[in-house]
């Protein structure tokens, strides 16, 4: 390596950055060492995307100075010295979605052939064999908008690694990933470790960090709190920097009085099926009970999900506390007792341009007021009351939902999930990039209203968010193959959703 | 201080006291990106007051020269912004503004008999409204149901209309409607307290623009379907409904414009309303309606259509050379609007 | 060149006359529309078409192409871009086809004949019918039509010449409407509010400003007979029948009459003269017209008669017909 | 490598034999996006020889009525086409084809000593395409730099320009240009191989357009800065650049058609160009290029160009009467619109 330990391979000093009225960056100090995994933590809305928009070169700091192995950083203006420097996997989806994979892959800098023209096949073979080495199960030539979440997010990474750059950015790669997806993330870092390439990782799942980071940056109300090597940095300190008071997390549902078999149901799916997605299934939640559904992308739990809410066409039958509810209509739905949550917040999660308030009460826009009036009051107070419920972090009920961080973001689509206190709610990952207190509140705000008699049909491949669960249910390929209560094995499940479990059931 | 009193300590349950400042100035943010336009207004006033000291400030003038001929551009503006709030276009508009006042009229004193023609004169308001009304339902119907681009299928709408009142009328005028047609004649000549009913219309209509969209469900369903339609669906909002009737409307109230244009003129020129959808668009974008859906205020776009009219109604004041008029008022225009972006700081789109 | 390789259609005996009209939104082409085709049976001749340029001379290219293969052997055109139709001209003389322009004199390009009532002199007209009428002082308005429309512009140039000449003590404030009514009434209404003092108005087309300059003179009750000091003297132009109620009734003064109906009548004439071989004679017509030579073709020069109270029930004028 | 193939082996199944056959069919939907315009064009070409059958389907009749008259409609498309590929709205290309070639004669032939006038004839063609050029640097200043909407910057540009033209040559025809300068008589008449110039032109415009749009950097930087320019920013593309040059290229290009137009009438007519920018946004959308920017292809908008052509000529064929002919016209376009829809599968935008 032509670094030697000494001079920081990148170092950001006193970064300062406002957003209007919102301060996102106070005092973002980061040194990062050549060759280490550096890991950057801290809650929503600590500031750690806007650190990488500076260090990145995409966001103008308005104090502050980054330097690139001790000399200044290039002029914004020149994208190719930063691309040098740093490359990055964005916490915000950054693909073209009506360019091809391939294309996303190799976006300016495309292979080319003969007159200096660019070839596609070339492209789709470099493509191709980019993916393979991944083995990413996606068509190079498929538009990026076609992709899932999860695809989506391998397919940056991929791109992104496949720069040559010596530093890498990783904002909340894994947010998005399954088990074996991230196990294999972990192998490629590891390598290109080895070839002494730098990373910056950052990510809410704390077991994460330590497991491929040598040093770890916390971040506080904007500004730097500690940095130091992860062996001196147990857990509960790490928690304690990051939430700024001693006491630790809670183990979520670990409390939960078990649901007496002969509960009514409040969720009933009779021989649902999702056409071509996922055969007819059968499968009640009672009241009181919060039912687990694992399993691969490819295993058309979310499509279910979908179909449920009114999102799809669907087959058979669906009863809410006894009530048939209509197919392919999401008002229905909605009427029927439903709450949803979406898995891609970006994509049908929320309106990036209106307020965190309305966001919040779309779902109950019929109830702002009298006559489909909707009285700004009663919204912003429906607002601020979701923003402590659920501990938004944001200027108040009227920023606009896409001016707020990842997490936050997230729990705003929580609430809109909630709004119409429904009887049975359908969360599809609901603790995507959401912080370890912030993951505490939203499951505990789900174990609290189950508590209360409502049902939740929790669609998730987090452990974490399973283990709230009362019944876990595994899908693979469209069909429900196994079905656990409280205390499962995490082995065993892991085994089941990767399909190997599968013929023994 | 002043950073954690921005950012606020996340564990404590928000609404401390800090917050409230901070959404203040959002809205104030708010309000100004509204009135960016106000600037460039009172520079025009000053401008014509220095031309015309003596009656440019009159209400008598402002309202009898200057705002009665916006009357008509401003509920187009106003029709048009709905649309374009729910992310769509309409450019139909433009000859809606003909066709539904001429098909009314035609019905009432054209040389024809066809669907027991003569009609009563009172027919000429529903019909015409219900005219515009039958387009918006058509072009919702090719966007909505058949997916076809709005922009394409209201331009096509939009020769096949002009066409259609060609081949209805024959091209001619139907001319001297003020004494034919008693509907007509109030719509251009009563005055409510010595102001024209077109200018009481335009008000309530926009009074009521800005309480539906500002603060009832369906208007804010326009600005979630023109921000990101597949959250507002997953949100159970009938984006289709939503679409379709914005364009109904719309129809609606650009065939009320033709009417009270058809009422000023005394008549029904066979290309009323030409090139008008022009003047529309640039008025609802000065105004800061974003071509993207989603974005935009009607007291903004209302502030576009004032300015546009100023802009007129003080070069022919300064007596612009004919040849020239035309350049100066693109020129003013560019120059409203760089003033426009400078004092609102806000990037337009 | 152009011609290479289009259906080569020999002149000369009798055959089709292809008609294309210039516009179908303005009263006064629709009027010369109307007359077309009962014309052409008087004259007796066929009509190919008609066909409809819109006001857009490269319609008018294709329009014409499209004519001469439905076998026209003559075409009767009113190019309102007298400037762009010089190099169709051309070939169509190639092609032996001989083309009778109505309305306009086109800048270049050999045409047969020319039959217009010259648009200069409407200018001229209207101007000394409103500088008599004012005695030579005070302020006129004057709506212009397009600035880039050829018959707009020489009835602008036409007053304005008129009027510093013949009559300095009168201020013109020019208005240019783009042909549109609305723009007329708030320019108008401008400048009845600033020059209250305003005594006549021209308004260079009868179909488009009419009913709009009424409403605003009766809502500022200026709709006065002359001897009311406050009168507004109006000229109008085309003579449409509204034009002619109107002065009837007294609202307006006068207008200059265009001939629709001579348009179509003698343009077709001419066409079938064509047609026939005869080349036009220089000199007076049977039809109260002169002929004169231009340097590409001849021009048979309408007379546009001044319609006041006096002579407005006249049956010749073509407002009166139908 | 072996290893993370290991890894990947579980559900590795589904990917590599699907891949080919997934590939194939997707060239196949998306080349068959392109000429979703085919059937109705085959279906125009079809009624057009059941008119004329003589002479309908002839190359002559073909070239010298219907295609010479769509080559200045092209190249705008062409020009339009980049820049909504970019993601923006150009408007005042429909002006620039008035005046540049209109400011380029002028110095040579007109009236005046300006600028040291008159200029030798060989000037005419590059004065036209610099002035063409340069209106597009203007515009790209207020759109990339004062982040002004390109609609409403390029709206006012085009009533400026307008203006500016009667302005100098006086609302005046500038005409028999043919006789006087060379170069436009030329581009006018000179045929290769019995195919006018004005076409060939269009032809390598074309043929170069789609290569670079397909097989060079700019051409892909275009649609990804269309299609998300914060990805293409961090992809470490230059947005500002790209949008910025892609308005020039445009200005010249329009700038061209408008020389081409001028040479085909041997005249500049004050209002040159006058309501073209309609039919180009309809021959652009109809061929499929997307108003969001990031979608279209040039061969989709060249097939809506002859479209449109086509459908112009055969209704002049069938003898439609006069007033009904713009009403079928907007039908028409509307039927082929759906069918378009129905053969593709596809929605619009
Ligand atoms: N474009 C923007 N406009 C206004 N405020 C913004 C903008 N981007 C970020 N912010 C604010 O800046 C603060 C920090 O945001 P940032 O995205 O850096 O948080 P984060 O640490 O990445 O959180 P997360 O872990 O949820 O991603 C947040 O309060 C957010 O609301
Ligand atoms: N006011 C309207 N005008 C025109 N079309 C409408 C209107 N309302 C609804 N539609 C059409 O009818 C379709 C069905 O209406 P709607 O959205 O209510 O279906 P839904 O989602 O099943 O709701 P519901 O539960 O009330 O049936 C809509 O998608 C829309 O296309
Ligand atoms: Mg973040
Ligand atoms: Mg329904």
């Amino acid at each position: 390596m032509a670094e030697d330990g000494s001079t920081p391979l990148v170092e950001a000093v006193g970064i300062a950055k406002r957003f209007g009225p919102t301060v996102a960056l106070a005092d973002g100090n980061l040194t990062v060492l050549p060759g280490e995994t550096h890991a950057l933590v801290g809650r929503n809305g600590a500031g750690k995307s806007t650190l990488v928009g500076v260090l990145t070169g995409l966001l103008r700091a308005d104090a502050g100075e980054v330097r690139f192995g001790g000399r200044p950083a290039p002029p914004l203006g020149d994208r190719v010295a930063w691309r040098r420097h740093v490359a990055c996997v964005y916490q915000k989806p950054s693909v073209v979605g009506d360019l091809s994979v391939a294309e996303n892959l190799f976006l300016d800098r495309q292979p080319r052939g003969r007159w200096g023209l660019l070839s596609p096949p070339r492209l789709r073979r470099a493509a191709t064999e980019l993916l393979d080495s991944w083995s990413v199960p996606v068509d190079p030539d498929v538009p990026a908008k076609e992709l899932t979440v999860e695809q989506r997010q391998l397919v940056e990474i991929a791109g992104a690694l496949s720069h040559g750059a010596r530093f890498v950015i990783l904002d909340e790669p894994t947010a998005q990933l399954e088990a074996r997806a991230i196990a294999r993330l972990f192998d490629r870092l590891a390598d290109l470790k080895k070839q002494g390439v730098t990373f910056l990782f950052i990510s809410h799942h704390l077991p994460e960090i330590y497991q491929i980071c040598q040093r770890v940056t916390v971040f506080r109300d904007a500004r730097h709190i500690v940095t130091a090597p992860v062996a001196e940095m147990d857990h509960a300190r790490l928690v304690e920097a990051m939430i700024g008071e001693a006491r630790g997390l809670v183990q979520v549902g670990h409390d939960r009085p078990s649901v007496p078999p002969d509960t009514a149901p409040v969720l009933t799916l009779e021989a649902v099926g999702v056409p071509a997605v996922a055969e007819p299934v059968d499968l009640t939640v009672r009241r009181g009970e919060i039912v687990g559904v694992a399993g691969s992308v490819a295993s058309g739990k979310r499509e279910l999900a979908e179909a449920v809410v009114g999102l799809r066409p669907r087959t058979g039958r669906i009863l809410v506390g006894g009530r048939p509810v209509r197919a392919a209509s999401v008002p229905a739905a909605l009427r029927g007792g439903i709450g949803y949550l979406p898995a891609d917040r970006n994509s049908d999660g929320f309106v990036p341009g209106l307020s965190v308030a309305e966001n919040a009460t779309m779902t109950v826009a019929d109830r702002l007021g009298p006559f489909g009036v909707v009285l700004p009051g009663r919204r912003d107070a429906r607002g601020r009351r979701a923003i402590a419920d659920l501990d938004v972090h944001t200027a108040g009920p009227r920023q606009p939902v896409g001016e707020l961080s990842g997490g936050n973001a997230q729990k705003v689509v929580m609430a809109r999930a909630l709004a119409r206190d429904p009887q049975v709610l359908v969360l599809v990952q609901p603790t995507v990039g959401v912080d370890v207190r912030s993951k505490e509140s939203l499951l505990g705000v789900v174990d609290e209203e189950t508590r209360r008699g409502r049902g939740a049909l929790l669609v998730s491949d987090e452990i974490d968010d399973l283990r709230v669960c009362d019944r876990v249910l595994v899908m693979v390929a469209g069909r429900i193959v196994a079905e656990h209560t409280r205390g499962w094995d995490e082995a065993v499940l892991v085994a089941e959703i990767e399909g190997i479990g599968e013929k023994d059931v | 201080m002043s950073e954690t009193l921005a950012v606020g300590a996340p564990e404590a349950p928000p609404q401390p006291p800090k917050r409230s400042p901070r959404a203040v100035t959002r809205l104030r943010l708010a309000r100004l990106r509204d009135l960016a336009l106000i600037p460039p207004i009172i520079a025009l006033l000053i401008y014509g007051y220095t031309l015309k000291p003596d009656i440019f400030l009159t209400k008598s003038y402002l309202v009898d020269t200057v705002l009665k001929y916006q009357t008509e551009l401003a509920l187009l503006v106003l029709a048009e912004a709905l649309v374009l709030i729910v992310g769509k276009f309409d450019l139909s508009l433009e000859s809606i503004v003909g066709i539904a006042p001429a098909v009314a009229v035609f019905l009432v004193v054209g040389q024809t008999t066809a669907l027991g023609a003569p009609w009563p004169t009172w027919t000429v308001l529903p019909v015409t409204l219900l005219f515009g009304a039958l387009i918006g339902v058509f072009n919702g119907l090719l966007v909505v149901r058949f997916k076809l681009s709005a922009f394409i299928v209201t331009l096509a709408m939009l020769i096949a209309l002009r066409g259609l009142q060609l081949a209805i009328v024959g091209g001619a005028t139907i001319s001297n409607l003020a004494n034919r047609v008693p509907t007509i004649d109030n719509l251009g000549s009563l005055r409510i307290l010595t102001v024209p009913l077109s200018i009481w219309i335009v008000v309530v209509a926009f009074a009521v623009g800005v309480v539906v969209l500002g603060y009832t469900r369906f208007g804010r369903s326009l600005y979630a379907v023109g921000g990101n339609a597949d959250a507002a669906r997953a949100a159970g909002i009938r984006v289709e409904r939503v679409v379709w009737t914005a364009f109904i409307v719309a129809g609606a109230l650009a065939a009320l414009a033709g009417l009270m244009l058809s009422a000023r003129l005394g008549s029904v020129a066979a290309n009323q309303g030409n090139g008008m959808i022009f003047t529309v668009f640039a008025a609802a974008v000065i105004g800061g309606i974003s071509l993207d859906g989603g974005k935009g205020s009607l007291v903004g776009a209302l502030c576009g259509v004032v300015l546009l009219g100023l802009i007129q109604n003080v070069l022919t004041l300064a007596q612009v050379k004919p040849d020239q008029i035309q350049a100066v008022n693109g020129l003013v225009i560019l120059v409203a609007l760089v003033l426009a972006r400078l004092t609102s700081g806000k990037a337009q789109d | 060149k152009d011609s290479a390789d289009a259906p080569a259609t020999g002149g000369g005996g009798t055959g089709a006359v292809g008609v294309d009209l210039p516009r179908a939104d303005s009263d006064f082409w629709n009027a010369y529309a109307g007359y077309v085709t009962p014309k052409a049976a008087e004259v007796g001749v066929q009509v190919a078409g008609p066909t409809n340029s819109q006001n857009d001379v490269q319609k008018l290219i294709s329009n014409v192409d499209s004519l001469v293969t439905q076998g026209a052997k003559a075409i009767l055109m009113a190019p309102q871009d007298t400037g762009a139709i010089g190099p169709k001209l051309d070939e169509l003389a190639q092609k032996k086809i001989p083309v009778v322009s109505v309305d306009t004199r086109p800048d270049s390009g050999n045409v047969y004949m020319v039959v217009r009532a010259d648009n200069r002199a409407y200018g001229t007209r209207a101007c000394e019918f409103l500088g008599e009428k004012l005695g030579g002082k005070g302020k006129v308005v004057e709506f212009q039509g397009a600035l880039s429309s050829i018959n707009g512009r020489d009835r602008s140039e036409a007053f304005k010449e008129c009027m510093t000449q013949k009559f300095p003590g009168i201020t013109v404030f020019e208005e240019p409407t783009e042909w549109e009514g609305s723009k007329a009434q708030a320019a108008l209404e401008t400048r009845l509010s600033t020059d209250p003092d305003i005594k006549g108005v021209y308004m260079q087309a009868g179909g488009v400003f009419l009913d709009p300059t009424l409403q605003v003179l009766k809502q500022r009750n200026r709709l006065v007979p002359p001897t009311d000091p406050k009168h507004i003297f109006i000229v109008s132009n085309d003579g449409i029948p509204q034009e002619l109620d109107a002065i009837r009734k007294g609202e307006i003064d006068a207008t200059v009459s265009q001939p629709a109906d001579a348009y179509a009548q003698y343009g077709l004439y001419w066409a079938k003269q064509a047609m026939a071989g005869v080349t036009p004679k220089e000199g007076p017509t049977d039809h109260g017209s002169t002929v004169v030579k231009l340097p590409n073709g001849y021009e048979d020069q309408l007379p546009a008669p001044l319609v006041t109270k006096e002579n407005v029930d006249d049956p010749a004028l073509w407002g009166n017909k139908k």
